[in-house]
């Protein structure tokens, strides 16, 4: 399950589209909204995001996992617009039969949707506003030129 | 051949565009196109270099040739999820 | 929140009680009954509790958590009674300003449940059934004698 | 004085008692405790290499001198959470 969302996130949802009958384990993320970043107090935060592209990124971010851990289910989950303090913009589930490559999974997850995933914040403030530039997207190599 | 442009977060803010239509010479590269965009929305100039470029939803070098119809989005950097 | 109940475990109510306003991040640890265990096929699990003691004991596990990381709320709810295939037993959730706390707390959190709490399950199977033996609880040293 | 013994899981099971009062002379211990459960349910005897002592709700060692009134519960090796 992945999605690019206006609407609140449920984590239950999360919960229900990775289990299998085989998995023991769910270990599940949630990104919530803080009310303060760099010492300063935050108002609100209002989410951008490219969708049909960041949900093929999400499923880049759970085929990474798949191969490095033997997980069942990933679910990633993001919501748009803006975003109240105490809400959730991220939602990661990870399911396997056993606990600490649940865990392991998720956060490696969580690290990746940050990395490649088109999606920005814009801090909102007192008095000022700030689209957040995180990470410099990983660009490929130019091929080499044909013959 | 024509291109679509997707333009996000503070390149959106910037420009005050969100899509846009560009045409250029057959043979064009996401350079050629940045260029482009560079004379239209000058705003864009001062992001060039943080700037990623996606043709059709997967990033590409700044040499990557174009096609008609294409759509290239303008990605600054990434700032999903949380705070955290 | 600390709790030991027959009723469906609710992983939301738990994310609600332990994310305080300064908190970005919410880990969360859901263990469900899987299907099987060391090759034979289970139908349902049962928890047996020591409830008043098992809470004390939560209770001391995210003391021990709090002590080792800067997180905000310590929740760890844990259902007694027979649990179907997919359902949960035991919810943890450990929030903080920063995530990677939050996971190493949440996933140490899990452990010392599974070392500590006083709870027992029952894995029934066709034509069997046995009570699973798994940690010995660390007992105190005996006092030395007075004088 | 008079304790409160109360039994779970696999005890539980072996002895068909949930909870049951036993008097001790004064100044008994949980080991004196324990023998007197075994004579009174031999089953419990083969678990006693794996059964840890809690006196109101706080693991004890076998030496823990008891009082009138305390609850002491038998702990087989605990086993919450799921499988994993």
């Amino acid at each position: 399950m992945f999605e690019v969302t206006p609407q609140p996130l449920d984590p239950q949802r999360a919960v229900a589209a990775v289990r299998r009958d085989r998995d023991g384990a769910v270990a599940l993320f949630l990104g919530v909204v803080r009310d303060h970043n760099q010492g300063r107090r935050v108002l609100y935060l209002e989410y951008d995001a490219y969708p049909a592209m960041a949900v093929r990124k999400m499923e880049e971010v759970a085929a990474e996992v798949r191969a490095r851990w033997p997980v069942d289910g990933v679910a990633i989950l993001h919501r748009t617009g803006r975003l109240e303090i105490g809400e959730a913009s991220l939602v990661v589930a990870v399911s396997s039969p056993h606990r600490k490559e649940a865990f392991e999974a998720c956060a490696y997850a969580v690290d990746r949707v940050k990395q490649i995933v088109p999606i920005w914040k814009k801090e909102v403030w007192e008095g000022g506003e700030e689209w957040i530039e995180g990470s410099l997207v990983p660009v490929p190599e130019a091929a080499e030129p044909g013959p | 051949m024509r291109l679509t442009v997707k333009l996000f977060a503070v390149l959106h803010q910037v420009t005050g565009v969100r899509e846009t239509a560009v045409d250029l010479p057959d043979g064009a590269t996401v350079r050629d196109l940045a260029r482009a965009l560079w004379e239209r929305y000058p705003g864009l100039r001062e992001h060039a270099r943080t700037t990623a470029y996606a043709v059709n939803a997967e990033y590409v070098p700044d040499s990557h040739p174009l096609h008609d119809g294409d759509e290239v989005a303008l990605i600054p950097p990434v700032s999903g999820g949380a705070h955290v």
